[in-house]
């Protein structure tokens, strides 16, 4: 039903989809979200950081807040901590309805809300060195939505 | 024995180490022992303060015992 | 950037969405939505029959208009006709963008269209026989939305 | 030579195949010569004509001649 995990390592987004979906037979619709580090713009290398006592306990209440909010099978919630290379998959958010409404809302509310509540720092390295990446207007806009 | 400080994210790089012992006490002690800049830092408005694991909505009334964990969390980065 | 399928047989969506991934590195987003025949309910098969002059060439009009109307890096459509049974994937909509919130929409908007639009003639087999599905008014509320 | 009747989704139990050959001429008197029942089923407001794969806005209009395919096409399934 709830399946939250902060990984240190990397992961495979279309085998969790393909476990996802299989898991839930009765499911007519799965939505999902995969976020990846972007290929261009300079980025060599991207890195989240986390803080333990807050992250996973957190992202575990907004999977149970997403649950409550709307009438799923299921729930699945990847997210990368550490450094990544472009193309690698940093988060994978699934929901699995009986109507695809439900599960298309479920996993737009999850992301907007990983994003911007979430306690992940991140920094990007380019040729310049390592920057930290600050808030941004627009994950604010995204949450007003709700 | 002591307390710890743990700093996230951008404040960090401010404060030069991921984590940091300081001698207990109430806070407003501890960060008077810091280099002001990161003081001033450490209270900006929207930096948010951990007690081991607990986010504490009155960070002013916050004493510092042996072994505790305080950790600053500056806004998340954004998507 | 628009792949557009229409498959007799079964496809393997896991397959489908690591290569859509992987073809849209420049992506900071996938949204994909998979639709599959629910497993309960009594039903034992699915028909879907479709018109070959119309079927196709609608879902690439269909393509063409998400493309047209959101910033996308790249657009899937894959869906099945024939007869399926309980588990077996009928549709797959995937959205690469730089912008997650171009993707969701693009993926929802499409799926909306795809399920009351296209030409698709459904029967389900249950222990009573073949039935064929009628519109639903839910579809036609969906299609009001945009 | 002749030209073919394709009868889609529901209409296809009505008719009782999925296609039929026709004489060619006018629609009005193509339909007149089939089963009533089955004639109005196609006549239905809801249903829509396509002459060789494209969509007929004026249904009254058509002709058919040798090799022309005419499509009912009832509205498509719920999702």
């Amino acid at each position: 039903m709830r399946d939250v995990r902060l990984l240190e390592t990397a992961f495979d987004p279309a085998l969790e989809i393909e476990r996802f979906t299989a898991g839930h037979p009765q499911s007519g619709g799965v939505v999902s979200f995969l976020g990846q580090v972007r290929e261009g713009g300079g980025v060599e290398a991207l890195e989240l950081r986390h803080y333990a006592p807050l992250t996973l306990p957190g992202m575990r209440q907004l999977a149970d807040s997403v649950l409550g909010r709307w009438a799923l099978d299921g729930l699945l919630i990847v997210h990368r901590v550490g450094t990544m290379a472009p193309r690698d998959p940093i988060v994978l958010v699934a929901a699995a309805a009986r109507h695809r409404r439900d599960a298309f809302a479920a996993a737009d509310f999850a992301m907007d809300h990983l994003k911007s509540e979430s306690w992940f720092w991140k920094r990007e390295k380019t040729a310049d060195g390592w920057r930290w990446i600050e808030p941004r207007e627009e994950d604010r806009r995204d949450l007003a939505r709700w | 024995m002591a307390a710890r400080l743990v700093f996230l994210g951008r404040l960090e790089d401010a404060a030069g180490s991921g984590e940091r012992e300081v001698a207990p006490g109430p806070l407003a002690e501890v960060l008077a022992r810091l280099d002001p800049a990161l003081a001033v830092e450490l209270l900006g408005e929207r930096v948010r303060i951990a007690l081991n694991g607990a986010l504490v909505a009155e960070p002013g009334g916050v004493v510092l015992a042996d072994g505790d964990e305080l950790a600053f969390l500056p806004p998340v980065s954004g998507g």
